[in-house]
Formats: C-alpha cells, structure tokens, sequence
C-alpha cells in the first residue's frame, strides 16, 4: 500500500461519504441503542409527554415473549437451510450456463428476470401454486383443486400435500418457504458466480481437460476452490440477509406470519420486530434488532473465520 | 510415438458475426514428426503454430485433415484419450494446490484399468519431480514459486503420466534471459532422458534452433520450411525463412543477374552462370561477408564495433533494405575505421539469391490458375481455356467518364446507381492503376484474419486488347467476376450487396460454389477456388 | 536413465472406435441433460412472470376464482389503461429521470472517492473505518426508516427531490465492489504517477477511473434500475403528486372503488409497466453488468 | 498546519451534526381538546391534506363536490390523495405524526383513531358539533338525520368524546342462491339454529357441497359475540374480555359445523368464499356471508352465450341468536380531523368533514358509485337514491339491492370498542377462530382452552 503524506486529504476525500453515513445511518443506530435502553418506550406515548426509563427491560420484554423461541428457531432454521441450498444450486446453474454454447444469453437473461420482478408477485403466484382451496379440515375433506404443486406430483402418486393451508405442519411449512427464498436469491448469486466463473482463467480447464478430469471433479478440486472468494462472499452475504428474513414470509402467508389459524408459527426476528413497530413498542423494536444484530455479527465472524482457512487467494 | 499431420487446416469463425469473414490459422498443413524427437514449431505470432500444437493436444478439434499417433488415427479423440501432456504457455497450475498436489492431479485422474494405487501415484509424482528438480518444493504454493521452478512445476505435471507425446506452448516465454538458457538446456535434457515426442511452440529463433532435432518455420498457417536447425539456417528456401533465422538478421539487398551474375547495384558480387536475367533479392548472412580491398561489394562505412573475438562492421549501401547492413568477421582483420568506403567479397554459400518478380496471389481452380495478379509489374492476367488475357490496364479518367455515359444511356436504373457507386470508390482511392487492379488486390488482403469487414466493390477495367470489363466481388474471396457484359457485374454486385450487407446476413450464405463469371458473360460454378498468397514464392534461386 | 530407455507409458492404448463412439455419446447426454437442466430451472423462473402477466390480463372476478387460471378466459387490457391513466406518467418520469441522473451521478462521484481513499491512500484507523462501514451492511435497516423520516422532516426535506437524492447516496455495497477493482490496479502504476508529480485526483481520473469502468458502468446501471425500482423510502417523504416516482406513482395499490381491496389485476398490470424498462436495460447492458461484477472480482 | 485544523473541523461538524439531531428530538401534536375559536371560519386561505383510499371513479365524485364546496368556501382548498390501502393510510399518518406533518383529514376505522390518540393528535369533535357560531356547529335535525348507529361510532374510544364522523357504511349481509332456494323451497333462516338445519338440509339435496361461506372469521367472532351479549373487548380498564365460556360454546358450536362440512371460510378454504358461491364448479356454496359493499363479487359471472346471470342472487340480513334483538357490524370509514397549530386550518378541515356527511346529493352520490351505503337518512329521500333502490335485483343492480338490505337493519348495527390494540384483538380472534373450527384433536376442550388463553398472552403483550 502506498503511503500518503497527506493525511488530512483522505479524509476531505471521505468527507461526503462519512457526513452521510453520519447522518442516515450512524445516528440512526445511536437512536436504536438509544430506544432499546427505554423501557417500554412508544413514539406515540412519548409525544404524548411520556417519560421513560432507562434500564433492560426492553430486553428481558423481548426475550420473555412466548413466542420468541420459535421466532429464533425459525430465523435459524431459514438461514441455515437456505443458504447452502441456494448457494449449491446457483452454481451448478452457472457452471452448466457457463458451459454451454447456444441460448446462453438467453437463458441468463431469464434467469435474471426474477430480479426485475415484482416481489408481490412473486408471493402470489407461490402463494397460489402450493394453495389447496377447500374444506380440508372438514370430514370428510373436500378439495376443490389440490394446487398446481401437487396437482404435478400427483401424477407421481403423491397424495396432495397440505403444504401452506388450515392445519398444514410445521416442515411442510418450512419446505414452501426454503423454495421461495431459494428461488428469490438465485438470480443475484447466480449473476456473481457467472461473473466470478468468466473471470477464471480458460487454461486450468483445458489442463484438467488433457489430464482427463472427469466434470464431478473438474467442478469440485478446481472450479470451486478457484471460485471460493465469491463462494465465500455470497455465503456471508447471504446469511447477513438470511437473518434478516420478514418479507418473504409475508409473500407467502400474509401478516399472520403463520398458515390460517397458526398465527406467527413462521415468525422470524425482523417478522417480531416488526409486529412490535405495529404496536408502537419502538424500544421493544429496538432490543430485538439489537439481539439481531449481535447474532448477525457472530455468525459473520464464524464465516469470516471459517473463509480464512478455506477461500483460496 | 510417430505423430503424423495430414492435410491439417484450422478455420476460425471471424469474431465479427456481421463480417462472417472465416479465418484460416492452419491451412493444409502436412509433416511427420519421428518418433522421441524434440520438434520446435517457429513462426511469427498468428501464425497458426499454437493453434497446430493445441490441435494435436485434442483442445481443438481440425476443420479438416487427420492426426495421427504411430499408425492410429487419433483425431476424433477427445483430449484425455490422446495421453498426450501439455505444458501451457503461463503453465497454468492450479493455484490452490500445492506443487504435489498440482503433479498428482493427473494420476487421480486416471479411471478403470489405468488406476494407480495411491502409493503408485506418490511414487510416479517423485519420480517426476526428481527428474525437474522439484522434489524439494513438492510442499509448496505456486505462488510461492519463482517463475522457473513454475515452469518445472507445469513439465513435471505434464510428464507425470508418461505421455506419449509431450507439447509445450512457448514454454519460455514467461521466463527471464538467464533462466531461459537454463531451462531450455534442461527441457533438452529432460527430453533425451525421457526420450518422449516433444512438441514445442516458440517465436524465438534462437530458443528453435539450440534446443531442436528439427524446426518447422510457419508463416499465416503455411508450412514454409522443415528441416533441422543448421539445414533451415543454410540453406532457406524462401526470404521470409531466411529473414526469420538468424541474429543479427540477414542483410538484404536489391539486386539483379545479368548475364550470369549477380548484381548488387552496380557491384557484380557473385556468378550465376545459367541463370536468367531478372530482378532479384540477394540475402547475405552477417558472417558471409569478407573484408577485402578490392572486394566486389562497395559500401559506405558508419562504424567499426569491436566484440572480442569478431568485428561487426557497421555500413550503408543504397541497395540494402535497411539503413545499415551489419557484417561479422574475424578480428584479425583490422579495419581502419576513418576510412569512408569499404569493400567486401561474398562467400557463395552465406549468400542468398531470391526471386523477386513475384505473383503476389494467385487464384486456382483444381491446379490451373485462373488469375494471377503480379505486384511488381502490377498487372493482372486470366487465363481460361488455354488463353491468357492481361487485364490490367490503365484507365484514365476520361476513359471512366466516357463509359458511363455509355453506361447511363443503355443501363437499369438499378445499373446506373451501382456504376455511380464504382466512381465513387475510384474517386476515393485515387488509382493510378487500373481500378481492376485495385480491386483484386483489395479482394486478396493480406492478413484476412484482421480486416474486420466486408466490402464488395464494383469497377471497371479495360484489357490490352481495349476491351472493357467489368469487376465485381468481395474480400470473402466467394465470388469474384470479371466480365465485359456490365449487367453481369451488376447483378453480382447487387446481390452481394443485398444478400450479405444488405440483410446482414453471413457471407457463408454466398458461399455454396464459387462463381465466376467468365469474360465472355458465361457462368460456371468451380467448388474448389484456392488462393494461393503472399511472399513465399519469393523462393530461393540456386546458383 | 542414462541407458535412454524409453519410459513405459502408464495409460493403456485406447481402442479408438470405440472411445470415440463413447465420446459422442458422453456428449450427447451431456448436452441433452444440461439443457434439459437449464431450461427446467428457466420455467421454474418464468412462472411468476408469467402469472403476472396473465393476471394482468385477468378481470377481477376471474382473478377472484378460487380455481386460478392459467390463462385468462377472457383476455383484457383496460387493466393497463387504468393503472397507465391513474397515473401522471409525464411528471412521473420525469421526477424518475431527474432522480435517477442526479442521485447517480451523485452516487458515482462520492463512491469513487470513498473507494479511492480506502483502495490506495494511507491512514491511521483506515482498516476499522473500513469494517465499520461494512457492518452497518449487518443492521436491520428497518429501524432507520423512523429515525430517517424525522431527519429528513426536520432538515425540511419532505416533498422535495433532495430527499429522494440524498439520504442513501452512499452505498457501502457500492464502495466496496469499486475499492475491490481499484485495489487489482497494480501500486507501480500510482508510484509511477507519484514520480511524475500527477496529483491524486487527476491519477484517480486519468488512470484508475478508466481502468475500472466495468465495475463503475454496473454500478451506474444497478444504482439507475434501484432509483427506477425504489417504493419503501419515496412512498413514505415525497406523496406530492408532483413528486412521486414511477413505481410509486404506478404502483400506489389501486384499489377496488367499492370493498377498498387491492385490486391485483391492476397492480400486476402496473407492475409489469414499471418492470419492462429494467428488463430491457438488462438485456442491453447485460455485458457491462456482468463484466463489472467478474472484474470486481469480490476478493477479501 | 491549516490542513489539520481542516480535518479536526470535518470531524467536528459530523460529530455536532450528529449530536443534534440527537438532541432536538422534541416535537408537539396538536391539542386535542379543540377550543373553536371566536368568530369560526374567519375566511382565510388555508389548504387542507385530506388523506384516503377511494379508487378513480369515486374521486370522481369528491373532486364534484369540492367545486360545489368551494362555492360555499372559496378559499379553502382541499387536495385530497389517495394512500393506498387503509392500512397504508394508518401507517404513512403514524409516521407524519411524529414529526406533526399529518394530514388534515383522513380516512379512519376506530383502531387508527386509537393509534392517533396515544399521541393525542385527533382533535375531539365535541366542541365544533356543539358550537353555536355561524355555520360550525351541527342542528338538532342534522344529527337526528345521522343513523343512529353509525354516529355513535365516532364515541366508542371509552372517555365519551366525539372523534370521527361517518362517511359511508357497510354491514355483512347474507347472499343466497335464489334460484336454489327457489327450486328446492327452502326458508330463509333468521337464527343460527335454523341455519344449522337448513345446512344439514342443504347437504341432502347436494353432498358435495359446502352450504355457507363466511368470509371474515374475525367478523364472525365479534358479531356472535355481540348476538350473545357476552364480552369481547373493552375500551377501558382490562381490555381483552373475550375469554369465556359463552364464546367458547360457540366456537364449539361452528366447530362441529365445519366438522360436518357445513360452513367454511376465506382462510379455511383458502380462496374468496364468495368465488365458491358463484362459481358453477363441482363444489358450491349456496350461501355467503360477506361486506354488502362487495355485492358484485357475489354475483355470477354472465354466461357467454345466452348473456344471462346463471342464476338469481339474493340478499337478506344475517342469522342471529335472538331475531328480536338483531345485531350486525357496522363497517366502512369514518373521517377524523388532526390537530394543528392553525385552528383555522381545524375550522376549515371539520367545515369540509360536515359538508361531506351532511350534504344529501353528495352522501346519495357517492353510495351509487361506491356500494356503501349513506349515513344520513334523508338520502332515502333523494330522487336518484330513491330509483337505485327501487330498481333494485339480484343481477345487474345487486349493489342497491344490497344497499336495500342495509339499509333495513339500521337499528341492528354495533360497533367494537376502539383503543389502541383493538386490532390487534381482532386479528388473534380471527386467528383462533380458524385455530379452533380446524385443528384435529381428541380434547376438543383443551383446545378451545389453550387457544383462548394464548390469544389473550398475545393481545396483552403485543399492546
């Protein structure tokens, strides 16, 4: 690195970007470790002349919610599942498009379609392929159509599935929304790691392809390793925005972040942190993304830890 | 392991779809290479040698033409099938894996009867890195290598394996002048010992020649000369492998035999009985010059450079394609170097002589020539059944003007627009020469594979006999037309136009048979039109 | 060796027919499964496109049927009128235009010089202002939304383009792609430019810049495609009508005149509007965004 | 030397930057209790924000009338905008509140105004309909003109103020396969106890089918609970009383209904119930529970060839537990008016909420177009009202026959208390609702136990 004599001119130089940062998101932060000392603080009651104390009770409000469990559990579970799952996926996505000759362009321009598609959307129609409309619960259940999801698996002979409807279970819950986030995230990892591919010196395949490297390995012992900072970026990256999961969910079972009838059983963090802002419990809001961001900031360090000894420079 | 090319030819789609020009990088290319030789492929860049070595690894598959390895024919094999080891040019070891890992990647390759027990494999990757001096470093990062122990690293992997043939891809040039001696010893020795086919691609002479049982100077995907090292270098067959071989370069001159001598101005420098009168090129090797006072070549003097053991004699003369020629003799001789003139004689056989009326390119149907063009008379001729017609000729610009006007009275709309069209690129040009002239040259260009577009032009000419003709073509070489019937030209033209401009289609789609359009209007498909080109029939005159 | 014996070669002779027929086999399949892969995962990707489509195409009471459609029994385009009539697309894009140009010009210039200085100058605390910046990148920005709002209320920025422009000018994202390019431009080049008495800045124009304009070229589309698609923020500080931006002004739930639901047909027609243009900027800057991406080459 | 004191004055000002915004974090809301001030409307220009959700063809109307309005008041001007959803509405305005930049005018349900009213920015109403200067206050015969229902609902915030004013209502109603009913000869029920059997008749005649759909389970909920008399929720002291063993019955009670196949939901059978009451599939509803604003969506689709309704759709009121003592909901907005510094600005805001829910062609209007109905009696009288009415069907003016059947049981119409959480009850008992009519179980008791219990954890820690 080459040394400056003029120190005071890198910091004229990141003035505009520090005077920003200052403003739009340091001193939001300040406010939210601010509200999360307040016990109890609500931004309506405040203006109404509310004072506040300071103290941990937003915190312990937080971590004695009932449901606060399974709102980590859940967090967890989403994040630990989607991202190798999304990640795997997008890459042999972009080794098999890297691959091939005609329609590459074409295809790589639908698979980045999603990314330009309405989020809306996009929860409706998922909402809609896994939707069983009729009485279900009913006995006898009555099922007017069983959704295109197991409509097509029927013709396997699988029983319709309830996947998101009245009294569907917890992991068929789960599966609809791995898919959703999985298929939500594979657009933008899919454009790194083609990136990352395109920028791979064409000489180690056409070495591995003298030495007679079967695909399976060329794939494993040279394109993933070569491939491993963007590997590793998308992974941190992804579990930052994996912990932060909320509107996804919303996508697929509305407001109730649950199936009909099991409210909140597909709650996450930001999904609670949220729920507090609607109840005007700005300082319970400000605990929770607190406790967020400590975990957040753990598992980066792990991942970090965890690139260093694996990601090849 | 004999390898055998037969009739190989490379062509690479242009990377410019909308000029669908095609470039040949290997062009009917045929040798043998012995078996457990060390072959240098040289040639200037681009000239097809690294795309022959790569073809021969299986990387790339021919356009046409057969490989073969002893007396199989291995080209529809795909690479790992071939057992062949390649060294890249940036040798291209896997950065994140260690120098022992990178040598037993291979070997890990290997599946069914070909697995080896991991012991085998270690044992093999020793012995390999033994044999490059490696074994030291087998624990080692790439990165963490200098640029030769890279380079020994890249052999040992490629060896590993026991190839049947071995090709290295300009193995020296990332190295430093020091490093390249050495490791172009050690590739030699390595090769003895192993004594495995080696293939390897250079642009640098010198490295061919040191290190070569026999080189193969390439030039635009042509064979130019085989040979071994010392053979090519005494004995070149054409002035482009002359120029090519040998530092300091060879000192070229325009000269000429007149009754059976050979003149370097007016210097009568060598005998050449037997020989007809013609303008030539006379190639002398630095070393063959011999400082005498009455030597037969005069020259002006520049400078006298003392190296030791020689004497490198720095001059001029009017006739030298370069602004001094460099001579080397003994440093017995003493040279005053206050003098103004000195005088050399030649020793016969570091001299030599080229012809220097060339045919610039030439168009054949199956052996007979159709048309040649000469560049130093700057005439063009045709030649169909039996005739000859010579139709380069100078056209003035009265003479234009007056055939359009007989054009417009007599011509389609259609016509009269493409003849506006046939001015306007004459005009543009300023031709001296008949525009025919000017035309085929431009159909022929010279490098085909760096002209990135297309252009069809449409000109007029007359012939010796006064008879006018009309051109029409492209540089796609797929149709050419010379005719006196105008309308044929035009139609051709027009076609060219629309079809390949027009709509943007490929040339390709013109190129089913090649038309020509025969002067007396007729039309006849040939399928198979070669275009012979460039400087290589600047060949050797042997006196 | 020095009996030059000739080395036994380990791989066994292949018989040649009947590899190469393998060869071509291995080939074909290869190539069936893999585009039979690729374009599996393109209809998985398509359908909700395509469900957008249609449901804009849709009537209400088809789009209200509990068995859905997949394709409208009765294809209808005043959808599309309405949700390009409710709106005022001239101002619309206008206001998109001017925010979109400013702000990214805007952007540009600030990240080039934050990335510079964190790419090539020295100073103390350098590294931890560096990984400060990229941990407000793990923060639920959610929280901000409130806080910002009253800033930007009390600076009196409401209903203005300023606070459409200036609040998320710097993109840490964005820095940190840029410094990552600026750090592939080799030291000597700068030391060079040192020795010649070239001052900073025109080293940073003539030299850096035009080295790592891929990675500036796509961090101009993405910053443009995020101005075009921006809703959250715009919504919330710029209601005027005079202000809005395309996706708000577009998008802004069109609902039903009599139950007050959304009524989706619309919305989705409104939607596919506002998607079009980013879906053509893609396709034609498709080379530039994934060129800037490679080149930026995402390395610690 | 300069060059440092450069970079100390950088940090400087971001620091103070920092720290006051920090710092200024005060800010007051209007008052809310609105003193009117001497002389009401002086006549000065102000301009109002008038915040709501009405789609193109209703802001038709409104911008008709703020030209008539501006006859009677040149200088005040309305702009009025639509924000999305109404919970759109009540997000962007809890947020502006903040900061005071709230609009002047809104739409609202009671729950907003009870959000609004923890920082006290809703201006109490009271005083402007009571005051006695020229033109502000509201005549005796005005407020009698009000359905009586619909003006209290402006009093449920539990300290007996006057908050909102009634724009436009709506209740649930009950749409019946008339052509069905018809041809099979059955009797409308009036209970839900005829209704049980008319279901179990209805599954004779067609097995397959699921003879009632209703649309809101939280709707349900409060309204049964209403039809009992027993507690819901509270507007003052402990606010979440729904946990008891009437409403438990009842539950139990629709459990065994759906059990049996006889009703379902929106969210129980995942699509519009009112798509399964006009869709001619293999599984029917032939009746629905739904808002009488939604009548169209209750009505077929055409036939393509004959251009006829498949069949009649018919409206009337819904089942109750005690015919003589009907009690429906009362939906639909109501506009409330923000503090502000200028009380010309509140003046001028309650002069434009009077005009539009006093004023007879504007009220008679606007229910034409928007399905709801008029809040104001006088409507009936109407001329045009008056013929929508008449005309009305169950096919192509099923909106008046709706508004018809509304406008029959204004006696009928309740509304919850409103506080700030009541939302939040509504949603955990449309929850249980489906937790309760679904979930396998052997104890059935325990569940409706378990399910009461925790709805009530959750409303209390959520408020």
């Amino acid at each position: 690195m080459v040394d400056s004599k003029h120190k005071w001119k890198a910091w004229l130089y990141l003035s505009p970007a520090l005077i920003l940062l200052a403003v739009f998101t340091l001193y939001p932060i300040v406010n939210t470790i601010r509200l999360a000392f307040m016990e109890d603080y609500g931004m309506m009651k405040a203006l109404s002349g509310a004072t506040f104390e300071f103290g941990f009770g937003n915190f312990e409000k937080v971590v004695e919610y009932r449901n606060f469990t399974t709102c980590l559990k859940n967090t967890v579970l989403l994040c630990v599942l989607t991202v190798p799952i999304s990640t795997v996926l997008a890459l042999l996505i972009a080794v098999t498009l890297n691959s091939i000759g005609p329609l590459r362009r074409f295809l790589q321009t639908i698979y980045f379609l999603p990314y330009v598609t309405n989020s809306i959307a996009i929860g409706m129609v998922f909402a809609a392929m896994f939707n069983i409309v009729g009485n279900v619960s009913a006995e006898p259940p009555l099922i007017t159509t069983a959704g295109i999801i197991n409509n097509f698996l029927g013709i396997f002979g699988v029983e319709p599935i309830n996947w998101i409807n009245v009294g569907s279970s917890y992991w068929a819950n789960i599966t609809v929304m791995v898919i959703y986030i999985v298929w939500n995230a594979l657009p933008f990892k899919i454009l790194i790691l083609l990136g990352g591919l395109q920028s791979i010196n064409k000489q180690y395949y056409d070495a591995a392809k003298v030495d007679g490297t079967s695909r399976a390995r060329t794939l494993w012992k040279i394109t993933v390793p070569l491939l491993s900072p963007m590997i590793a970026y998308v992974v941190i990256t992804s579990f930052m925005g994996g912990f932060k999961e909320y509107s996804s969910i919303v996508g697929i079972f509305g407001e109730t972040m649950g199936p009909p009838g099991n409210k909140g059983a597909m709650n996450t963090m930001v999904g609670f942190i949220y729920q507090s802002l609607e109840g005007q419990h700005q300082g319970r809001a400000s605990a929770a993304s607190l406790i967020l961001f400590a975990i957040i900031m753990a598992v980066t360090l792990v991942n970090l830890q965890v690139s260093k000894k694996k990601v090849h420079y | 392991m004999k390898v055998v090319l037969e009739n190989l030819t490379k062509v690479f789609p242009s990377r410019n779809k909308k000029a669908g020009e095609e470039v040949v990088a290997v062009n009917n290319f045929s040798f043998e290479i012995p078996d457990g030789k060390l072959i240098g492929l040289l040639g200037p860049s681009g000239c097809g040698k690294s795309t022959t070595l790569y073809m021969i690894s299986g990387l790339q598959k021919p356009t046409s033409g057969k490989i073969y390895f002893g007396d199989d024919d291995i080209t529809a094999l795909s690479p790992e099938n071939r057992g062949v080891g390649l060294v890249f040019q940036n040798y291209a070891l896997y950065p994140h894996m260690t120098v022992k890992q990178n040598i037993l990647f291979p070997l890990q390759n290997l599946k069914g009867e070909d697995k080896l027990s991991k012991d085998d494999m270690l044992k093999k990757a020793y012995e390999a890195a033994k044999l490059v001096q490696i074994d030291e470093l087998m624990d080692r990062k790439p990165s963490e290598l200098s640029g030769g122990q890279q380079q020994r690293v890249a052999i040992a992997r490629a060896l590993v394996k026991m190839p049947r043939v071995l090709l290295l891809d300009e193995p020296l040039s990332n190295l430093d002048a020091r490093l390249r001696l050495q490791t172009r010893e050690e590739i030699r020795r390595i090769q003895r010992e192993t004594q495995i086919t080696t293939i390897f691609v250079t642009h640098d002479q010198e490295e061919a020649m040191s290190i070569s049982d026999m080189i193969v100077v390439m030039k635009l995907g042509v064979i130019q000369q085989i040979g071994a090292p010392q053979d090519v270098y005494d004995s070149p067959e054409n002035l482009f492998v002359a120029k090519f071989l040998g530092t300091p370069p060879i000192n070229v001159f325009d000269g000429a035999i007149r009754d059976g001598k050979v003149y370097i101005g007016e210097d009568a420098v060598l005998d050449a009985p037997g020989v007809e009168d013609q303008e030539v090129y006379v190639g002398i090797r630095p070393e063959g010059f011999e400082l005498a006072e009455d030597g037969a070549l005069h020259c002006e003097l520049r400078s006298v450079e003392v190296m030791g053991r020689d004497v490198s004699i720095v001059s001029a003369n009017a006739q030298a394609h370069t602004p001094v020629i460099r001579s080397i003799i003994n440093a017995d001789n003493k040279v005053d170097a206050t003098q103004k003139e000195v005088r050399f004689n030649l020793k016969a056989h570091k001299t030599f002589v080229f012809a220097k009326e060339r045919v610039t390119w030439s168009m054949a149907n199956e052996g007979k020539t159709l048309y040649t063009f000469n560049k130093a008379s700057q005439t063009l001729n045709a030649k169909y059944d039996g005739k000859s017609y010579d139709l380069g000729v100078l056209l003035t610009d009265e003479d234009i003007a007056k055939l359009e006007k007989q054009a417009k009275q007599s011509l389609s709309p259609v016509a009269k627009f493409f003849i506006k069209q046939g001015k306007k690129l004459l005009g543009a040009a300023q031709a001296k020469v008949a525009p025919a002239v000017e035309l085929v040259q431009s159909l022929i260009p010279e490098k085909p594979a760096l002209t990135g577009e297309i252009t069809y032009k449409l000109a007029m000419g007359k012939n010796k006999e006064g008879q006018t003709l009309y051109f029409a073509g492209g540089v796609d070489n797929a149709r050419l037309c010379v005719t006196s019937d105008i309308q044929k030209a035009v139609d051709l033209h027009a076609e060219l136009v629309t079809k390949v401009v027009g709509e943007g289609k490929k040339a390709k789609t013109v190129v089913e048979g090649y038309n020509v359009y025969y002067l007396d209007g007729e039309t006849k498909v040939y399928p198979e039109i070669t275009v012979a080109n460039g400087e290589n029939h600047e060949k050797r005159i042997f006196l | 060796m020095a009996e030059n014996k000739k080395a036994t070669v380990i791989m066994h002779e292949r018989d040649i027919e009947k590899t190469s027929k393998l060869q071509v086999v291995n080939n074909v399949f290869g190539t069936f499964f893999r585009y039979l892969f690729l374009i599996i995962v393109a209809v998985v990707v398509l359908f909700p496109f395509y469900w957008m489509i249609i449901s804009s195409l849709k009537t209400l009471a088809e789009y209200r049927l509990s068995v859905p459609t997949f394709w409208p029994k009765q294809v209808v385009w005043y959808n599309y009128v309405e949700a390009f009539t409710a709106a005022n697309l001239g101002t619309l894009f206008k206001n998109t235009v001017i925010v979109g140009v400013v702000s990214t010009i805007l952007s540009l210039v600030i990240t080039v010089l934050t990335a510079f200085v964190f790419a090539r100058l020295e100073f103390k605390g350098k590294n931890a202002l560096f990984a400060m910046l990229l941990g407000t990148m793990m923060i639920p920005g959610e929280l901000f939304t409130i806080t910002n709002y009253e800033t930007v209320f009390r600076l009196g920025w409401l209903n203005t383009y300023t606070v459409l422009i200036v609040p998320f000018l710097v993109s840490v994202f964005y820095v940190y792609l840029l410094r990552q390019s600026f750090m592939q431009i080799p030291d000597s080049l700068y030391l060079a430019a040192k020795v010649d008495g070239t001052s900073d800045l025109k080293y940073l124009w003539k030299v850096m810049i035009p080295l790592a304009m891929p990675t500036i070229i796509s961090i101009t589309i993405l910053k443009m495609m995020g101005a075009w698609n921006s809703y959250m923020w715009p919504n919330l500080v710029a209601r005027d009508a005079d202000m809005q931006l395309i996706t708000n002004g577009l998008r802004n739930a069109f609902t039903e005149a009599t139950s007050g639901d959304t009524n989706f047909p619309v919305q989705m027609a409104a939607v596919a509007l506002v998607s079009i243009p980013l879906f053509l900027v893609f396709i034609f800057f498709r080379k530039y965004i994934m060129k800037g991406v490679s080149r930026s080459g995402i390395k610690g | 030397m300069k060059k440092k004191l450069l970079c100390v004055l950088l940090i400087v000002v971001m620091l103070a930057t920092t720290v006051s915004l920090i710092a200024c974090n005060k800010n007051s809301a209007g008052e809310a209790n609105f003193v009117v001030p001497e002389g009401g409307y002086d006549g000065s220009a102000v301009t109002l924000k008038f915040y709501h959700t009405m789609g193109a063809n209703l802001r038709a109307v409104l911008d008709t009338y703020i030209v008539e309005f501006n006859k009677i008041y040149p200088n005040i001007t309305i702009e009025h905008e639509q924000v999305g959803s109404y919970d759109d509405v009540r997000t962007q305005i809890s947020t502006e509140i903040n900061v005071g930049a709230q609009p002047n005018i809104a739409y609202c349900y009671p729950d907003h105004v009870a959000l609004y009213n923890v920082a006290g920015a809703v201006v109490q109403l009271d005083n402007l309909i009571n005051s006695t200067e020229e033109g502000i206050g509201l005549s005796d015969a005005q407020k009698a003109d009000f359905i009586q229902g619909y003006y209290n609902e402006g009093k449920q915030f539990g300290d007996e103020f006057m908050y909102t004013m009634p724009l436009s209502k709506s209740t649930e109603v009950l749409y019946y396969n008339k052509t069905f009913f018809d041809e099979h000869n059955l009797q409308l029920p009036k209970t839900w106890a005829e209704m049980e059997a008319l279901c179990a008749q209805i599954k004779q005649i067609d097995p397959d089918c699921i003879p009632l759909g209703y649309d809101s389970e939280a709707n349900w909920f409060i309204t049964m609970c209403e039809q009992y008399g027993s507690p819901y929720t509270s507007a003052t002291g402990d606010h979440f009383l729904f946990d008891n063993d009437t409403n438990k019955s009842f539950v139990k009670m629709f459990r065994e209904w759906h059990k049996k196949g006889y009703v379902t939901t929106q969210e129980i059978y995942g699509a519009y119930t009112s798509g399964l009451f006009i869709e001619q599939v293999d599984t029917n509803s032939y009746m629905s529970i739904g808002s009488s604003a939604g009548a169209t969506h209750q009505r077929p689709a055409k036939d393509e060839t004959t251009g006829e309704y498949p069949f009649e759709v018919g409206i009337t009121t819904i089942p109750q537990v005690n015919a003589s003592n009907p009690k429906v909901i009362s939906q639909g907005p109501s506009l409330c008016i923000f503090g502000k510094e200028n009380p010309q600005e509140v003046v001028a805001s309650w002069l434009f909420v009077k005009y539009l829910t006093t004023t007879v062609a504007f009220q008679a209007e606007f229910s034409m177009v928007s399905g709801y109905v008029p809040v104001i009696k006088s409507v009936g009288e109407h001329p045009a009202y008056a013929n929508f009415i008449n005309n009305a069907d169950g096919g192509a003016n099923i909106a008046a026959l709706s508004a018809k059947v509304c406008l029959q049981q204004e006696a009928a119409y309740y509304t919850s208390p409103a506080f700030n959480g009541s939302s939040m009850a509504r949603d955990e008992v449309g929850a249980l609702m489906i937790k309760c009519l679904t979930e396998n179980t052997n104890d059935v008791d325990a569940l409706i136990n378990s399910a009461f219990a925790d709805a009530v954890d959750e409303c209390e820690y959520n408020s």
